[in-house]
């Protein structure tokens, strides 16, 4: 390079103007290859669904984001901006010490007419982990999302011995033409996959060691949960002129989206099932 | 790796070598290699290389003769300049002359004879044979055949005269130059040679001539200033021209009324008795003069003129008192302001004296002027519709004669025939014409005479510097045709450079006069070279023959004024206030000429010329009829109608639109665009041939 | 660890380089025999005794002859003198024709170059600019840049221009400036552009 | 006259008195320096003049209406010029050893910055390719490039004749041009001698002698530019009008 | 396949009336084209510009486009340098209309230089004392920056961000995207800079010359301080049109007050500058031996242009921005971001075509000029790619994050 700066003479001035120039172009370049690597290593690591969870949980709207902390009424209001990974987070750990969480009683519950069983774990996601005895758990959608989805038009399960990631996609189901997500609450390795019939749609095995079930919801937040999901659902449903349908208490319809077929349901299911 | 190639693999690949096409030559030098195309773009010409030389020879665009200094790329002229101190031109050229050297490669220039039907509805190429062939039948069976030469005096015009004379259809109309040529007239002696000695006048009065544009030599203008106070120039004209500007005087007058004019000041000279008895004596018919004379009181012309009684009377003084004086005139003025002007230089006493208009010996070695004159005419005298063939020689610098008197003097009815010699495309829609290729500047060895503004008669040759185009032929070649076709012999005949020689030995045996030599830059007499072939080189090397100071006695001549004078009607005076459209003369340099396309510098892409699609208008005049700079208007006369472009010019006189009547055609306009007939489309002639102003309506054209 | 994916991309990459570094190059010089043999050897050795100068002569005028013109070669080569082929069709294809030899300059600059010999001769040598030039035997086959015309000797014989030979090794702006600064001799436009 | 150790400067005077407004400097220039000429579409506002003789007037009306002309070519600023320190590409350059304002139209990529910055007006820019119509091209003049479309050009002091001269003085031996040797077309073809051209820098010159007189003027002095080409006229009303810019003036001219 | 493209949870208009939308731009950027073609192939004859109007439309244009894309940079500045998060409703929409304009700007000039092939000299033979070799240098560098960030606002498409490696480089490079916002600051701050001094650095034209303040002349500052005033008021404008156009609301309406309020605060300031700097000019341009009053002699560029730049298009816009009351009103709110948009627009018109059409020397006269139709074609051109661009990047691209937002509340 030397060599040619002499040979076409450039003088002081050139050198000093064509170096803030190389600079820029030189920071530009940096820039742009620091995050090829970075990307090439994550693709190559597959930690593409936590990525993916990370960079899409700041296109949630702040109320898909509550803090489980606010369902149980510790906080006035708080949104999360931690990926609802509350193992990492300082100041859940602070009210654990205070309050330890209780042992779950497993009758089944009802939350504004949507039945919620204790014995399991919750994922924002409508998606629910259940400890099974042998180990394994068994991973199903909750009585909110399976009303809210009603009759799907098809279900694309995983294909055993794959291994699906915490927070990254568990399964799909067709609905209105479009496909949407259902989140995996937790890692591990199919073994098992069902039509949902018997309640369940994935068992899976943990993949190594110790299961995180940290960030699921469990206990009496999820019925505050499920409230507050509900009642989101009839702001999205509901319609200046005809006011609120559903009677606060009263039952919901088995299948909503059959209900109100003219809604775009694309969008409610993206902002329920936490697919921006 | 699977058969079927997917398009993540073409990705890898193509990701691949586009890393590694950066990172070799390719891009970088094909980069460098078509900005280097851009800076030798195929279609951009290369100048010719070769060795430079320079050479000296002499320009024969017009009678000033130039000596001029080519710079040459081995044979072919690349620049021109004028030839330091040399005796014509003191070294300035002309804008066409510095030109002349484009001419050769003109896009009108004619590369074969050419054969146009009347209307020029067509026409066709022919052989310069079968040209000579169908023209021999045509001059044949034709009663009346006129040459008209528009430059006398060189040796080709001797062989016209003699042709003349020796056929008996055919007469010879020597063309001199406008002005000088009413001195032969009033003096009714066509032989009689004269020049305006400009240099040594105390007193110059010009009627509309542009002195320091193209009247004479391009140097004029830098003598008078060199002689600036001991000399006066009085202009007298409608606008402030460049001459106007620079002169000591300029005397405001309408357009057209310089005949009157000129009679006044005639008039006063009489009445205050200041002719010199001599002057007096000279003119036979001096009392039917000073009789029609009467009539031009300073306070009746002053009316006509718009120039105060006293300042025509100041003037008439000026010229009479202030001696040696001499006045002249525009080459665009006609006959009739011509002879009134060469009236008052023979009522000053100016013919035939130093300082005024000194008469000029015959150049030695010719077949006698006096002999050529028997037979020559004057196109004016001949009758109307009277001429079957025109033979006109347009060799040296296209012809001046306006097509409209052509065209007056041919038999009716599209049977006359022009045949012209001209290099360049030149048709004449009213007639049968042929057109035979003439060689141009460069191309051929001729001589020419010396300025018209200069106190003594000069000679010079051009030289042939390139080889003259196939089919082309030089006026000696052209006259010895002719000659042969009426199968009349000529006295002297072969090559031009035997012909030439011959003429060259004569003058040098004669022993008269100087020459300029290029080589040395000094001038010796002839009795000082040892052999012809001296002074044949001299002039071949672009040198000049002057004669000496030996002059006809003007004590011997005799003027009749009155036939030329009388017949000029009262100019009418119009009232001030209508819109007049009148010729104005930009340059004669090169008026009536086809140019090189390079002299669109001056005009189309500056702006400094009129071009013959202009028109000067004074701002006032143009505000009060809403027209700016630039737009075009048309002019509408009861003649025609003419599309021009206005120029607002504070210089010219309100109320009068003046269009150009510089012909050129550069080759980017049309070269058949000759503006001397547009303004003859609008512009009345008065009998006496001078341009009359004609009221006119203007119109914003929205194009 | 080369992954397939790695393995293409670098396919991709060796095959471009050797395109650009060897393929290109030879595609984009077009290679022109001259239209005669001549050997400057013969000329200036014993068997001729000529001096450059009788050929490349500089006029008082400060020009430059350059290639000369075929009189010069007529003065000797009027009819056949030695035995060469390529000196018969001199003789029968020029000079009995006279036909200008259409030579290739190797060394020619562009049309907007101006170059004065005069001004070179004295502080630099022939050869610095033209090389062994003068003593050669042959006339090599002339090298045309398909896009820009120029010579290859312009470019010089590196496609990278970072080897450079010789002094003489391209001829291109850079190395003139850079043969005026070893100098010190003011590189202003107008020195050699026209 | 060789000239004296100090690189010259070269420059012109122009006697406007002398000045009959002929145009043979425009044509001459045109010639020498190989400006093609104008196609048909031109206009004088698109013409390639690198001379170009203007009229000045003294804005009176008819009769009392003066004027002169002022070949105006480029005026060779030797002060922060301009046109030099614009160009983005080093196209425009100050000749030290001659004071010409150097344009090199194969460096220039037509971006016509300089000639907004040209207060002269004296830079033309190629709008169309250059023809010479049939055959004309042989008379071009070998020591001038000719220029392509799409690039600026302007008046280099016949920069070719300097080139020229700097040879012969080369093969005479001689370190620099002397000045008999090198002077510009449009001197050499004015028909008055209205133009001299000469070295500035040499006090016993012609042109600095007469650049000193005071009948000696330049155009935009105030501008600073010091240009290197002076006019000169005895006429007061030439002077006058001169320093009263043309911001005084309602002339309008229009195109497209 | 549309409807798969198209971000979930937003409604956007049917294929057929997009088409229908788009075909008129469609064929305004072919009959553009053609023009370009005849420019580039006949070269620059085709075009009303001459030897005294060297300049033209164009280059009015290029000023005018990139002092309104300013907005670009300038709210890139302010949200990831300054974190104003009230600008990420609008980030997108900014970068896009930044590109859009420069991207513009360059291809015109590709047009305008005589030998586009040459362009590259600048590079290697780069003269550092002219301002458009600055220009130069800043535009091709940021105009590489904003195409950069153009890149994660297109992988974030539905479709896109599937693939999992176009997801995780938008996430790698969105973290990273405060250097190029810095970056990007640097090179505008300059080049808008270089863009005043385009014509405040000619000694020859006293109209436009400006003394320096350091190395630069002052319509070096005011252009950046113009530039990033007008910025904000154009992204709020385009950010309503949008939203007029498509008939939906894409941000929450302090979004626009916000940008009023930031247009406003700028403009003050700009205009008190403006008017010292145009007094001082006054006072000094008689030294260089010119009449101020001569420069506004001709009616069609009379004193009036100067009124209206400063007070009516420039001091009035900004009181109006300033005040709580206005911005309370979107009608005047917008009307005033237009108006500020338009005090610029004036400022760059009078700076290019008013500097060159009046007269310098004691003989020339006024001059005006009128371009030919190619030069109007080719500005449509680059007008209709734009509007292009953006139809397409709205349509399939997240432009405005609180829309989906605003819609499901």
């Amino acid at each position: 390079m030397t060599a040619i700066i002499i040979a076409i003479a450039w003088n002081l001035g050139q050198v000093i103007f064509l170096g803030i120039f190389f600079a820029i172009v030189a920071i530009i370049v940096v820039t742009l290859a620091a995050s090829t690597i970075r990307t090439m290593r994550i693709v190559k690591e597959n930690k593409t669904d936590a990525v993916r969870w990370e960079s899409e949980f700041h296109d949630l709207t702040p109320v898909s984001r509550t803090c489980r902390h606010e369902l149980t009424g510790e906080f006035k209001h708080r949104v999360c901006n931690n990926g609802f990974d509350c193992n990492t987070c300082e100041s859940h750990a602070k009210l654990l010490a205070r309050t330890p969480a209780e042992s779950a009683p497993s009758q089944v519950q009802t939350a504004a007419g949507f039945a919620v069983p204790l014995d399991r774990l919750y994922h924002r996601g409508h998606t629910w982990a259940k400890p099974e005895t042998d180990g394994t758990f068994t991973i199903g959608i909750d009585d909110f999302a399976s009303r809210l989805v009603g009759s799907p038009e098809g279900v694309e399960l995983p294909a055993l011995g794959t291994r699906i990631a915490m927070n990254g996609t568990a399964w799909n189901f067709l609905k209105g033409g479009t496909s949407t997500r259902f989140l995996s609450p937790i890692d591990g390795e199919v073994i098992e996959t069902s039509n949902g019939a018997e309640g369940w749609f994935l068992r899976v095995k943990p993949v190594r060691g110790e299961v995180k079930t940290g960030h699921l919801l469990k206990g009496r937040e999820v019925g505050a949960w499920i409230e507050r999901e509900f009642a989101r659902l009839q702001q999205l449903l509901s319609d200046p002129q005809v006011g609120v349908t559903l009677p606060d208490g009263g039952m919901a319809v088995q299948d909503i989206a059959g209900a109100y077929p003219d809604k775009n349901w694309e969008a409610i299911y993206s902002t329920l099932l936490l697919e921006p | 790796m699977n058969s079927k190639i997917t398009r993540r693999e073409v990705l890898q690949f193509v990701g691949g070598s586009a890393l590694g096409v950066l990172l070799s030559p390719l891009p970088w030098k094909v980069l460098d290699d078509t900005a280097i195309w851009t800076q030798n773009w195929p279609w951009t010409p290369k100048p010719k290389r070769g060795d430079i030389a320079y050479r000296t020879t002499t320009c024969t665009l017009c009678q000033s003769s130039c000596g001029m200094r080519a710079r040459t790329i081995g044979a072919q002229p690349v620049s021109l300049a004028g030839t330091q101190h040399h005796p014509f031109n003191q070294g300035a050229l002309c804008t066409s002359g510095l030109l002349a050297h484009h001419l050769r490669y003109h896009p009108s220039r004619v590369k074969q004879a050419l054969k146009f039907s009347v209307q020029a509805k067509s026409h066709s190429t022919l052989s310069a044979d079968d040209a000579f062939r169908e023209l021999s039948a045509v001059l044949k069976n034709s009663s009346s055949v006129v040459i008209v030469d528009e430059r006398a005096g060189r040796t080709v015009s001797a062989l016209y005269a003699e042709l003349a004379a020796s056929a008996r259809t055919v007469s010879y109309a020597p063309v001199s130059a406008r002005g000088i040529s009413s001195l032969n007239r009033l003096a009714g002696n066509a032989s009689l040679q004269a020049g305006y000695d400009v240099d040594n006048a105390k007193c110059i009065l010009s009627f509309g001539a542009p002195l320091f544009d193209g009247w004479g030599t391009p140097s004029l203008a830098a003598r008078f200033f060199d002689k600036r106070g001991t000399q006066k120039l009085i202009q007298i004209e409608p606008v402030r021209s460049r001459t106007a500007e620079m002169a000591s005087k300029w005397i405001v007058s309408r357009p057209g009324t310089d005949l009157a004019a000129a009679l006044s000041f005639a008039h006063v000279l009489l009445e205050e008795r200041l002719v010199s008895a001599s002057a007096l004596k000279s003119i036979t018919d001096i009392d039917e003069l000073a009789l029609f004379l009467g009539a031009f009181t300073p306070e009746v012309v002053s009316k006509q003129t718009g120039i105060p009684p006293a300042t025509l009377r100041e003037t008439a003084r000026a010229i009479a008192s202030q001696t040696p004086s001499v006045c002249v005139t525009s080459h665009a003025a006609g006959d009739d302001v011509q002879d009134a002007v060469m009236l008052l230089n023979i009522l000053t006493g100016a013919v035939g004296t130093q300082g005024g208009i000194t008469l000029r010996a015959e150049i030695p070695g010719m077949r006698s002027a006096a002999a050529s004159a028997k037979q020559s005419v004057q196109i004016d005298d001949l009758p109307d519709h009277s001429v079957n063939v025109f033979i006109l020689d347009e060799s040296l610098s296209g012809s001046s004669i306006p097509d409209t008197l052509l065209q007056d003097k041919l038999v009716s009815g599209g049977q006359g025939v022009i045949i012209s010699l001209s290099p360049f495309v030149t048709p004449r829609p009213f007639a049968l014409q042929y057109i035979i290729p003439s060689t141009v500047m460069f191309e051929t060895l001729g001589d020419t005479t010396g300025p018209f503004d200069a106190a003594r008669s000069g000679l010079a040759l051009s030289s042939a510097l390139l080889p003259a185009p196939d089919g082309t032929l030089d006026a000696l070649q052209f006259v010895q045709k002719c000659a042969e076709t009426l199968s009349v012999s000529l006295s002297s005949t072969g090559s031009s450079e035997e012909i030439l020689k011959k003429r060259i030995g004569a003058l040098h045996a004669s022993k008269r006069g100087q020459v300029f030599m290029t080589s040395t830059g000094e001038t010796t007499d002839v009795k000082q070279l040892a052999t012809a072939d001296d002074l044949w080189n001299a002039l071949v090397e672009g040198g000049c023959w002057i004669d000496e100071a030996v002059g006809v006695n003007a004590r011997a001549l005799s003027f009749r004024v009155m036939p030329s004078i009388k017949h000029t009607r009262q100019t009418q005076t119009t009232d001030s206030n209508t819109l007049l459209v009148y010729p104005i003369v930009e340059s004669s340099a090169y008026s009536g000429k086809t140019v090189s396309p390079l002299m669109s510098k001056v005009s189309q892409e500056s702006g400094l010329r009129l071009s013959a699609q202009d028109a000067y208008l004074n701002p006032v005049t143009a505000a009060a009829h809403q027209i700016e700079h630039g737009s075009t208007v048309a002019l509408r006369t009861k003649n025609g109608t003419m599309n021009v472009r206005a120029k607002l010019d504070a210089r010219t006189m309100p109320d009068v639109i003046f269009v150009s009547c510089t012909a050129q055609s550069c080759g980017n306009q049309s070269a058949i665009a000759s503006s001397a007939q547009d303004v003859r489309l609008l512009c009345e002639v008065s009998s006496g041939g001078s341009y009359t102003p004609t009221p006119v309506t203007i119109q914003k054209v929205y194009l | 660890m080369l992954t397939p994916g790695t393995l293409r991309f670098l396919a991709g990459f060796v095959f471009s380089l050797v395109i650009g570094w060897f393929v290109f190059p030879y595609v984009l010089y077009e290679r022109i025999e001259q239209p005669l043999q001549f050997s400057h050897k013969v000329h200036t050795g014993e068997a001729g005794g000529m001096s450059c100068t009788d050929c490349h002569e500089v006029k008082p005028d400060g020009r430059f002859t350059g290639i000369p013109a075929l009189e010069k070669c007529a003065t000797c080569h009027s009819s056949q003198v030695g035995t060469s082929p390529h000196e018969k069709r001199l003789v029968d294809e020029y000079v009995a024709k006279n036909r200008e030899i259409p030579w290739l300059v190797y060394a020619q600059q562009p049309e907007n170059v101006y170059f004065s010999h005069a001004s070179h001769i004295g502080s630099v040598e022939c050869a610095n600019c033209h090389g062994d030039h003068g003593s050669t035997d042959s006339l090599r086959v002339y090298e045309r840049n398909r896009i820009s015309g120029y010579s290859r000797d312009i470019w010089g014989s590196s496609i990278s221009r970072l080897a450079r030979k010789a002094t003489w090794d391209g001829k291109k702006m850079d190395d003139c400036i850079g043969c005026h600064e070893s100098r010190n001799v003011t590189n202003t436009c107008l020195k050699c552009h026209k | 006259m060789e000239t004296t150790q100090k690189s010259p400067r070269y420059g012109m005077v122009i006697d406007v008195d002398r000045c009959t407004g002929c145009g043979n400097c425009m044509v001459a220039c045109a010639v020498e320096n190989n400006v093609p000429p104008a196609q048909a579409k031109v206009t004088e506002r698109t013409g390639m003049t690198w001379m170009r003789v203007s009229k000045l007037d003294n804005g009176l009306p008819f009769p009392e209406n003066r004027s002169v002309y002022l070949p105006v070519s480029c005026q060779q600023c030797d002060h922060h010029t301009p046109c030099q320190s614009v160009c983005p590409q080093n196209a425009v350059e100050y000749d030290i050893e001659s004071g010409i304002v150097a344009q090199i139209p194969v460096r220039c990529f037509g971006c016509r910055y300089c000639m907004t910055a040209c207060p002269y007006h004296a830079r033309y820019y190629n709008w169309f390719d250059p023809e010479w119509a049939d055959g004309i091209e042989r008379t071009l003049n070998p020591d001038v490039s000719a220029r392509m479309r799409g690039v600026v050009e302007k008046c280099n002091f016949c920069h070719g004749r300097l080139q020229a001269a700097r040879a012969k003085a080369a093969a005479d031996g001689r370190k620099t041009e002397s000045e008999s040797d090198y002077t510009t077309a449009c001197a050499e073809c004015c028909p008055t001698q209205a133009i001299r051209f000469g070295n500035l820098a040499d006090p016993k010159s012609e042109v600095s002698i007469l650049s000193k007189s005071p009948s000696a003027f330049r155009l935009l002095e105030d501008l600073g530019t010091e240009p290197k080409v002076y006019f000169r006229s005895e006429q007061e009303w030439v002077h006058t009008i001169v320093k009263k810019t043309s911001s005084s003036e309602l002339k309008e001219h229009s195109n497209g | 396949m549309d409807k798969q493209l198209i971000a979930r949870g937003v409604t956007r208009t049917s294929l057929k009336n997009f088409y229908l939308w788009i075909l008129p731009w469609c064929l305004l950027l072919a009959v553009g084209l053609y023009a370009v073609f005849l420019c580039l192939a006949k070269g620059l004859n085709q075009t009303n510009m001459d030897n005294r109007f060297s300049f033209g439309l164009w280059i009015y244009l290029d000023l005018t486009v990139i002092a309104l894309g300013a907005g670009a940079f300038f709210t890139g500045f302010l949200l990831y340098v300054l974190k104003r998060k009230e600008l990420k409703a609008v980030i997108n929409s900014a970068v896009v209309i930044g590109f859009i304009c420069y991207s513009g700007a360059v291809a015109v000039l590709g047009v305008d230089v005589g030998q586009p092939l040459r362009s590259w000299f600048t590079f290697w033979h780069p003269n550092v004392h002219s301002m458009l070799t600055e220009v130069t240098f800043c535009i091709t560098c940021y105009l590489t920056v904003l195409a950069i960030e153009y890149i994660p606002v297109v992988l974030k498409n539905r479709k896109l961000k599937k693939v999992p490696s176009m997801l995780v480089f938008e996430f790698e490079l969105h973290k990273l995207m405060v250097v190029f916002a810095a970056v990007g600051t640097f090179l505008s701050f300059f080049h808008q800079g270089s863009l005043g001094g385009l014509y405040g650095v000619l000694v020859g034209r006293p109209f436009a010359f400006r003394p320096a303040l350091g190395i630069w002349p002052t319509t070096f500052f005011l252009f950046i301080l113009s530039a990033a005033a007008v910025g904000p008021s154009f992204i709020m404008l385009t950010t309503w049109a949008a939203s007029k156009i498509s008939r939906k609301s894409l941000v929450k309406p302090d979004v626009y007050r916000y940008l009023g309020k930031i247009s406003g605060s700028l403009l003050i300031f700009y205009i008190i500058l403006k008017a010292v700097d145009t007094m001082f000019w006054i006072n000094t341009v008689s030294t260089k031996g010119f009449s101020p009053a001569g420069f506004y002699r001709m009616q069609e560029f009379g004193t009036w242009i100067l009124f209206t730049e400063i007070v009516v298009l420039g001091l009035v816009p900004a009181i109006m921005l300033l005040s709580r009351r206005v911005r309370a009103n979107q009608k005047l709110l917008i009307t005033a971001g237009a108006m500020a948009c338009a005090g610029i627009v004036l400022n760059r018109y009078v700076m290019t075509i008013q500097t060159l059409a009046l007269p310098t020397l004691p003989f020339d006269v006024f001059m005006s000029y009128v371009p030919s139709w190619q030069e109007v074609a080719t500005f449509l051109a680059v007008l209709s790619y734009g509007m292009l661009v953006y139809s397409f990047s709205f349509r399939y691209l997240t432009l405005f994050p609180q829309e989906r937002e605003i819609q499901s509340v």
